[in-house]
Parts: C-alpha cells; structure tokens; sequence
C-alpha cells in the first residue's frame, strides 16, 4: 500500500479541501498580524497625544544598536556589551566595580569569539552574522 | 574438559554477555548515521547544538539491547523511557519554544510587517507535503506530521508527531532536523533558478525604529490574534510569545535569561539525545522512514520556491520592491535560511546586506508554521 | 450552489474551527484581568516575576476550548497538565521555598531577635480570615486554606491549598498574589492609623555583627524547633532552611546559587504560568472567587493591624521601644511589606532608615506562615 | 449556602479552637526561636574559650558591609563586588586574571543598573532599597 | 473542670499535635548523624557539596512522620516522594554522569593510557566486596549492589541499587557517600603499608599533549568500546561520554557549560537531599545497614590495595617506572583519592607532583566502575 | 541468617564465577581502551598525511596549559582564563570588550578563591589542588 500512489485520499474532507483551508487560516491570521502591526504606532501615537512623542532614550538607544546593520561594521565585535543579551547585570556590574576601584590595569590575553552556532542561537542580527564564511564550514 | 576446552567455554560465555551476538546489520548502519550526524555537526558546523545530541543518541539507541533489562527509550522502568516522555508528550518542544520566544527579536518583522506574508507564503510547503504524503498511502494523521517537516521547525514537528502519528516520531523528527542542517545545501540552487541577477541585487531600505511599546505589545497581541483563529496551536505559540514577553517587558528580566539559557539547554539536551535514541533500527531502518526523507526533501525544496514565488508576486503591487530573495527566508529554520539569503545575496552584490531584513520572514515562519501545525492537529484529532 | 453560497459555506466552515464559536463572556473578562494583571506588572512594577507570568497565563487559559483536543491544564495529557502537576502535588512551592532559602540573608533578624515575634503576630491575620471563612459557610478544609492568604506568602498559600482544597487553588492563588502586589496600596493607610507621628519617628539603634558561625547554626536549629513543633511545615520550613544552609555554610556556594537563581527561576516561570492557567472561566468565575478576595482583603488587612498593634503591645513592655511601623512587616510579601514600612518611615523622618530593621519581621513571617500552614494541614487532614 | 453567615462551625473543634491553637503554637515556636537566638552568641563563646574571641574577618567583614546602612549611601552601588550573591567566584577569578595580565586598560562605557525587581529578589537590603522611588512606579 | 485542670488538658492536646510524642530513640539517633554528616561538610570540609545535602536530608528524614499527613519519600503522594521518585528508578545519576562527563578533562589519561589499567585493577574492590557479601548471607542481588561501594562512586552505586536492590538504596548510598569523604582517612595508611619509601620516590615523565582531535574521537570510541562489552553500562556510561563530547566538540560549548553546572547542581541537590530523607529510622537502622558499613569500608580498603599492587605488579614489566601509589587513585571517589596520592607522595618528596598523573587511574576508575555496574546488573537482572 | 559465614552461595554461577567473568571483563575493555588510546595519534597522522602536519594552535595551547604541572607554581591561580571550564565566552568576551573600549584602568581589591571543593568539581588538576593544606580541614 504505502509507496503505491493513490490519489482517493486528496479529494476527501482531510485532503485538499484541509489544506486549502490550512493555507487561507495561515494567511488571514498572518494578514492580521500585519494589519496590527502596521496600525499600532499610530493607535499609540493617538492614545499618547503629544505628551511623549519624544520616545523614551533606552529603547531608542537599544534599537539602534539593533537596526543599523550597514554602519554597524565599523564597531568591533564586542563594542555595545549591553545589548548581549547573555550578559547579565551582575557581569556588567562587577567590570563597573572594577573599574572604580581603579588603579592596576587589565589586558586580556586571549579570547574565543563565539562560534558560529552559538551566536546563531540569540538571533540578535549582529554583524558577525553577516561573515558568510559561516557558510564555508571550517575543516579540521 | 581440559584446560583449553574450559577457556574456550568460557570466552564464549563472556562472549554471550555482550552486546556482539545481538548487533544486527540494521543498528550498524544506525550507528555509522548517527557518527555522520555528529561529524557533520562538528566539522562542518551544522546545528551542532542539535546534531550532535541526536547523532551521540542515535549511537546509543542502536547498541543492541539485552534481554531482560530495561534499557531503551521504548522499554517500560528505564531511564531512558523516563526521559523520553517528554519528547512522547510533547512537552519538550513548548518549552524550547519559550526559551526561543525569550530570544527571539521580532524589531525587523515590527519594523517591516508586509515581509510576514513570505512566512505565510512558505506554509505551501506543509500543506503540499501533507497532500503528497496522502497520495503516497500515509494515512491522514500520518500525511499532516509528515507535511509539517515543510514548517522547518525541529520542536513544531516533534510536538504535532507526538500528537498525531507517534510511531512516526523518530523518523520525522531526524528528516526535520536533517533538512535543517542542510538548508545551507539545499536552498541556494532553488533560491538562484527562481530568481533573475536584477532580482537578486534589489536593496531593502533601512528598518524604521521599533519602541519599547511596541516589542512589549506584539507578543501579546500576536498571541491573541493566533490563537483565536487556530486553537489547536495554542501551547507552542503560547509559550513563544510568553517567553517573548519576558524578554521586551523589561521587568522580568531575570526569568527570560534563564528560559534562554539554562532552561532551553537542559531541554535541548534531553529531547535531542531521546530523539536520537528513539531511532533503534527495528523501529527506524522502515520503509515508511525512506519516505518521510523523499517527503521531507520535497517539503524544504516547495517551501523554499513558495516564498520566493510569493515574493515575485508581491512585487507586482508593490512600489518599493521586495528581493525576492527573502522569500526563501520563511522557511523558518532560524537562523539558518535568513543566513542563506544574505550570503546568496551578497554573491551578487558584497555591499547588500540583507541578512537583518531576511530575519523578518523567518521568524514569521515560526509563527506561520506552529498555525499550520494547529490547524492540522484540530482538524484531524478528531 | 453558486459560488457566493459556497463561498459563505466555507468561510463559516472555517469560522467553526477557530476559537471564537465558543468563546464566551466568563473568558472574555478573565482575558481582560490577565491583560491588566500584565499591565499592573510592567507599568507599575507590581511583583512583576509573578504577575506577568500570571498574567499571561489567564489569557491562556481562557482561551476558550477546542472540543477533543486535550489543551488546558485540566485535560488529561495535555502538555499544561503535565507542568500543572507541580503546581496541583505541591511541588513547585517547596521548590521555590529552596531558592528563597538560598537568597535570605536571617542576620538582621538574628541581630535582634525580639522583632521575630512581629512575625508570630501577624499570623492573626491567617487565623481570623480561617475564623471569617467558616461563618461564610465554607468547610473547614476551604476555610483553612482561604486562612492561610493571610499569610501573604504566595507558595505557602498554593501549596496549603493544593492538600486542603484543590478545587479553590486557582482563586486563592490569584487572590494572594494580588494582595501581594498591592501591599504598597492596603498597607500604608492601615500603618498611619494606628500609629502616632511620635510612634512613626522612633529611630531602631544599630544592629549587631552576626557570626559566619551563627548564621550555619540558625537553619539547622530553626528547623528543628519549628518541624518539632508543627511537623505539617516539614517540606516548606526543611526546604527554606535547606536552602538558607547551603547558602551560609561556605563550602556549598555552587548549589546555593543554582537554587537561587536558574532553579528558582524554571520554577516560578511555571508556577506562575500554570496557576494562571488554571483560571478558565468555568472554573473560576464563580461566588467563591469573589468572597476569596473579599476574605484576603480582611486578612492583609487583619494581618497589618495585628503586626501594627503588636508593636504597640511589646513597646509597653520594652525599654528600647520599636518602632510599630515595623509591625506591619510581619505580613510576609516579602520584600515588599518592609519597603512599604521604611517609606512610610522615612514620611514621617526622611533620616530613619528602616528597611534593615524591617527585614528581620519579614522574613520571620515567612516563618511563621509556613508554620501556621502546618497546623492547619496536620489538624484539618485527617 | 455560601455568602450566608453561620456562627456554628466557630465553636467546633476546627473552628476557634483550632484558631487559638494554632496561634499558640506559632507564638511558642517563634518564641523558643528568640530564645535560642539570644542565647546562641553566648552558648559559642562559652564553647569556644576565649582561644578565638577575635571574630573571624571574613564573616565580619561580610557583616559590615550589609549591616551598616547608615553609612553606606556614601558608597558606591558596587563597590563590594564580593558581597553580591550573583557574583560567582569564577567571575571575580576572571578579573583577577584579568588584572593579573597587566598593561592595557579598561573602561566600561555603559551600565544598566539592577531592575528594582530584580534587587528585590535578593532580599539582601542594601541601599539601593531605600529609594523610596522603588514605591512611586514607573509610568510608561 | 477547673482553669488549672483546663489549661494541662489544652497543653497536652497541644503537644499531640507536635512530632514530640512520636519521636523514637532511632530517629533520635539519625537526626545526630545527620548533624555529624553537616559538621564533617563544613568544618572538615569532606565532600560538601554531597554531605551538606544528605546530612541535612538525614535530619528532615527522621522528623518523625504524624498519622495521616503524606510527608515522607516512602508515602504516596507526598512532596518528597515525587522528588525521590529521581532516586527510586536511577534517574538523577545518569543525569550527574552527564555534568561529569561534561567537566571531566581526560588529557591525562589520553597521554598516559597505561595508567588506565589502574583504574581496573581497582575493581577487584567491588567483585571482592561482592563475594563478602555473599558469604555474609546477603542474595545476589544484594551483594551486587553492596559491591558496587567498593566502586567509590555515588551515583554509580544509587544506580546499581535502584535496579537490583532497592530496598537497600538508603544504607548503600549513604556508605558510599562516607566513605568517599573518608578517602583521606582510609587511603593512607594502606597505600603507605604496601610501598617502600624508594617507591614512593618514582616520579613520573611529563605528559605528552594531546590533540583536540584525540579528544573529541575518545568519547566516541570508549562508548562503544565499553557498551559493546557491558551493555548493561549504556546509561551510565553513555551520558558520562556525551557530556565529555558536549565538552570536547568545540561547537556545543553552551549545552556542556549548562550541563556542568545548572543542571548538575539542580540534581546534586534533589538526589543528596532525597538520599538523606531516605533513611527513616524505622528503614536504616537494622542490622543490614551495619554490616553494609562494614563491608564498604571493606571494599575501599581492598580497591585501595588492589591498586597500589597492580602498580607494583605492572613495574615489574615496565621499563619506565610507575609510582605504586598512583594505584590507589584507581578508586574513583574523583577528585578525592587522586589528591590523596599527591599528598602521600608530596610527603616522601615534596618536589614530586603526581596529582595530574594520577587523575589518569581517577578517572579510569569511574569508567571501571560503571562497566563492573552494568556486568553485574546484566548477569543479575535475570 | 544475615550475618553468619555461608560459603556454599560463592560456588554458585551468581558467586566466583560471576566475579571472575566481572573482572575480566573489565580488564578487556579497559585493555582495548588502551590499544586503542595509544593507536590512535598514529592513526590521525596516518589519515592526516603530512598536510596538517602542525597542530592546530589553539588545542596546542590549551593542552600545554594543563599538562605541565612542574612549571605551574610560578603561574598566578588565574593566569590562563580560556582553561577554565566555568568561564563562558560571553565572560571573556565582555572583558575584551571592556578592553578594547580603552582608558581608565581596573584593580580588583579583593577576592576570594575558589573553595577546594569548588575547585575540586573541576577536576582539572590545577596546581591549587597541590597545596597540601586541603587535607589538613580547616577548624573553624
Ligand atoms: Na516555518
Ligand atoms: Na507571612
Ligand atoms: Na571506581
């Protein structure tokens, strides 16, 4: 039976009519969403007035650091250590305390940059995405 | 019984003991894939953090089990079984989606929302693979866990197989993973006959910025809005957005680092190597399984020409022109397909990067792909 | 049939399979609370580690029903379940009991130890709210764990009700976890009251050093006399002094801080979750809910004055008087109600620092809730 | 049934006098807790001689740091990395090494500082508590 | 009925309610054991991170139980039983073999394979054991799991004992335990005994390096090496090399960081803490329970010798000396028995570091010990 | 019965026999464990030809930091940050980081090391396990 082709199957209730439907709810629920989308700056623009058009300087700061891939090459890889978002408060809390004790002064030796995979993980869209020798996988 | 005699019995007694006289051909092959798997993983750098659990698991499950002892992911009192539940139940894969959503930057897709249609446009390849699995003889249940392997989505394909044809698990759970791993192989030569050089060099303006209101209010909308229209998503689109919302509302930052983190590995770990271990050649080495693969690969390729196509087709109403390019890029596969969209289109153009705009599709391919999943879980469950 | 009729046919086909057929008013209005629950934490900064969690969780949870697909935390194999059954065993408090353990620092407390007995005082509130519930007509079992929201301490109230009353875990848990988030609303009015301006400027002196070798000591002899005398608190105290050793003794620093940050976190994200979860409509939406939080507003507010007067009462005795304020801490909702005594402290004197002070009857009412939670179990169980 | 007041169930064996018995217990329990705790510094001392009068510093430093909040709003919000109980010895291990490897020299530019939730988890009363801003929520 | 007369009848109703009137002299007894188990952790510090728990677990355990309240690990349904449950089917060790696994660095004995040999020889600790056991009229299966303490490895053991005798779990853990904390007190003397000061001198040739390469094909390899041999080894065995792998591959480093430490840690704490509660008076103290004290310290004392005269044994044919002592780390109890031979040999010369050497045996041993495990699980399960 | 000498269960298949078999066997999987160790090296460089003749830097470098124990007393406790198995790349990147962003200077005031049994987890045979003072348990 499996591996015969039987074209019965397409043209009952679970077969193209299924996925007709499947096809039509993916795209109205996804059409939604842009339509949501696409109108909620302006339903929070209205609902704000102009009392804080100014949008408020950490989100700002946050996105940009996110959004602006084509200047972004010029920044070293690890320039912005806030917006990592494996760093946590403590870690940079306690380079902060560090650095106020003052006096002394560090080098770090050596450092692994992240491997591929684990950057891939945060999603974040840096620019060491953008090094396609990603794609030229390293032979050992 | 001389000496020797008395030595040869017993070498074959301890002989006896181990696991040679029950190896078969079929957990040697298993064990040279599952060795494949873990070398592809680490030398050529291909969802290492998920092949290289599900090859070191697929070598486990195919040491040849002794009778008697409770050993395997199928044998009732063992470790493993125990383990294994949460990939049976499907309760590993909402998790990982709530340490996904708790790492997930949806700021491009808010920023550009027309290009969410392309992870719409990408589902073609579930539903064609789910029509394709009826014509090959799968039963309905079958046919829909078998066409979400198009969804390209490791932890969606798990949880609908575990709800819909868990006999079927381990074999689309591998074909997924699999494909996966090789959309940097299998995309580009699609992505390069759908689309003409002019195409491929269109530039996507630069992102609008998103604010803090917005990423907070998505999530939560978002969720609304999906399950509403497709219930049966309900668990993994729940804990998407919810480990999302942890993420953007700034107050709960402490409990999103660890669902990204500790929570999400812990899970990784485990449903990996369960899924690896679950693919014992007798249950596995099928001929169910090679279609699954002829399936999963058909699925991946009408996913990917789907989005791209869609894309063309947008750009018929549109005054500023989308790369068609992107349209690959719903095939979710975080982040693997929006990779692959930005070395494809730096190949034409070194200065355009689209790789932050690709994140746009993929991401809503994840959504895209878990409605899919709802829809074909509430229609035949029942 | 003509096209329009079909089409008609089929869009009411597919409006059948979405959400919205059954979604009714109770979900609409739990999806409301959830959205404001959410609202509270992010604006307001509310307990926010427990309310988006909750909060999220209601919206889940009223997502109304698909029939024959087992989704809610009610639904036998459904994924909720599975991550319900801590909350429903009582798993998850005890848990969480470890990492909080691991977290609190009992030196002010052990630096002056007078002040624990503000913590005994407040548990008036459990008592009188137990007393208040059985005139409402509930059964001693539901009376008892209604009582112990008193205690303002979210996981010793779920697990309380989880052996007592099942059935009302889901309001009781809502309805101490609110109150918790609204201590800096209940409290402050209550505390001006009964204090006098000259009452509210007493300044405490100094706290002592306490010795690495008192701060071992305390769990293991705390837990001893508070499980010697009121075994029903075994799991929450040993859990709380468990973690509180492995936090002082100095030679188990990496357990300690995984208890108190990756454990405790993978917990309460589902905790909270699921005890939102847990609040469909149906099951919630009933006259119990309403004079469950009708009984917790008497019993935050019993509790304050108890704590208040308490002072007040020990003051006639004490040549060091306390400053009454502190008595308000009594009621756990740790931190909050100590942050609520040291601002109106600092209303009265902007030079009284009272926050230390107040730290000592907090973490004491933890204490004393949870021993409160034991009588209660080990008298109404049987 | 429900909403209606009925005074019997007070004078069952689970109505008052379970109440007053629970009270008692809580009191006497929390009393032999003041007791041991009053007593415990003596009952050490005695133990120990007078070999070891001297407290050891490590606890004692530990102490003054969380003990003395009139004092410490002079000092900074991290200025005793060690005190902090996120800080895992690894991470101040690393800075030493760090520190250790001399020449160079560092600067954090930015630092998010510790959500007040996020303080508050750790119950550990420090100064940043005190703000009684913590209590007039942020609008957004 | 006067006040007097009411008052006495109140207190003594009172104190029924409390764990007083059941505690017996063995609970008694425990709670001191327990207290001496926390005593040796912090102050001598023994193996703390396994004492603190179990002692701590040994005193929770031991408040005595109250008449209808689930609160045990031995009562249904209550807290402590779901946790135990981890305990109970041997799920928690193969979940700390895979932290171990995960932080173990096997360059050592990669550079120095003869050593490995060590690692066998000391086994003859638990087959010895084993035989004791027989002949002191323990059956098979008991004597098996009694063994398997000559291992020197917790989990190993709690493994074994769940499988084949569960009923002496607590006694058998809880040996091990002491006297893996022990190794300082009991190697010594033996390894001392059994060499010459000449002996003792041996120093060893530095390590040769060892490539990444070898590092991550030895996991790969010793798994199924060991499995093919001893299959009832799979589980233990297995997550012991797909931690190391996880660690070695270079491109999973975030699942082996979380496996090493949030995960391990969460399951130290459940399994030490669930091992303690474990051992009730009325369960641990009968006259098994002494003579398993009496055959562990047995067993350490053989594996210790055992190792230290296969070293000599093996220097009669090897032309580069072997220090004898490193034998003694053949024992596993890592990294205790490994420091032990450091210090021993620090003591004739104290320029001589064998610390690195003798990790080499250390872990050799555990590998040993988990194959002894599954030989005797395998051979016994029928 | 428990507690009195049975020798008859020793000469059962379940007693010697099993033992002997027991040890053997390990003896043969840990022997073969050792050929193939010692093989293997040979057999990389056979598989490798001479192309890849020099070792790959990077696990050179790791492994010369923990193979030479006589030389590491003159090393500080943390002088080789990337051998620690706790510290994350994340940590080290953020140091670099910090590094890289230049001027001010850190002095860390205080530590506190690792605890033995801390370290002892590791199992990496650092030269802190050396000191001898780990056995001889601290009174406190
Ligand atoms: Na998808
Ligand atoms: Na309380
Ligand atoms: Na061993």
């Amino acid at each position: 039976m499996l591996g015969e082709l039987t074209f019965d199957p397409l043209f009952n209730e679970t077969g193209i009519p299924l996925a007709v439907m499947g096809m039509l709810l993916v795209f109205v629920a996804l059409s939604i969403l842009v339509g949501v989308i696409t109108a909620m700056p302006h339903i929070i623009a209205l609902l704000e007035g102009n009392a804080d058009a100014a949008e408020p300087t950490p989100s700002h700061a946050k996105s940009s650091a996110t959004k602006s891939p084509t200047t972004a090459p010029s920044v070293g890889p690890n320039s912005d250590p806030n917006s990592d978002p494996e760093l946590s408060p403590e870690l940079i809390a306690v380079i902060a305390a560090a650095a106020e004790a003052e006096l002394g002064a560090v080098r770090v030796v050596r450092m692994r940059p992240l491997t591929p995979s684990e950057i891939a993980w945060t999603l974040e869209g840096r620019l060491r995405h953008h090094a396609s020798h990603r794609l030229q996988p390293r032979n050992r | 019984m001389n000496a020797i005699e008395f030595l040869t019995t017993k070498a074959s007694q301890i002989f006896q003991t181990t696991a040679f006289p029950s190896l078969e051909v079929g957990n040697a092959i298993m064990i040279v894939v599952g060795l494949i798997f873990v070398y592809l993983a680490i030398a050529k750098d291909y969802e290492p953090l998920l092949l290289v659990p599900i090859g070191f698991g697929i070598i486990v499950g195919n040491i040849p089990a002794v009778e008697g002892m409770p050993l395997s992911v199928y044998d009732e009192g063992s470790v493993l079984r125990y383990l294994y539940f949460g990939v049976e139940r499907g309760v590993y894969p909402p998790l990982i989606f709530l340490g996904i959503g708790a790492m997930t930057d949806f700021s491009t897709m808010l920023s550009n929302p027309k290009l969410i249609l392309l992870g719409a446009a990408a589902q073609i390849g579930v539903f064609g693979t789910f029509l394709g699995a009826l014509v090959l003889g799968f039963d309905p249940h079958e046919a829909g866990a078998i066409g979400i392997i198009g969804g390209a989505d490791g932890p969606t394909a798990i949880f609908l197989s575990s709800r819909l044809a868990p006999q079927l698990l381990g074999a689309i759970a591998i074909a997924a993973y699999s494909y996966m791993a090789l959309v940097p192989v299998i995309q580009p030569p699609i992505m390069k006959l759908l689309t003409t050089k002019e195409e491929r060099l269109i530039r996507m303006p630069p992102s609008r910025t998103v604010s803090t209101r917005e990423r907070i209010l998505f999530p939560i909308i978002a969720f609304l809005v999906c399950t509403m229209l497709a219930p049966g998503a309900i668990v993994l689109i729940g804990m998407l957005f919810f480990g999302n919302l942890l993420k953007e509302c700034t107050v709960t930052d402490r409990l999103a680092a660890t669902a990204r983190s500790g929570m999400i590995d812990i899970v990784t770990i485990l449903l990996g190597f369960c899924v690896g271990a679950s693919t014992s050649a007798p249950y596995f080495l099928k001929q169910e399984s090679i279609l699954i693969f002829v399936l999963g690969a058909l699925a991946f390729s009408v996913a990917t020409a789907s989005g791209v196509l869609f894309a063309k087709f947008m750009n018929l109403f549109l005054r500023t022109k989308i790369n068609p390019l992107l349209g690959a890029a719903g095939v979710s596969a975080v982040p693997d397909s929006a990779r692959v969209v930005h070395m494809v289109g730096r190949e034409a153009d070194p200065q355009n990067f689209l790789l932050m705009h690709a994140m746009a599709p993929n991401v809503a391919g994840v959504i895209g792909s878990a409605i899919a999943a709802g829809v074909l879980w509430s229609q035949l469950a029942n």
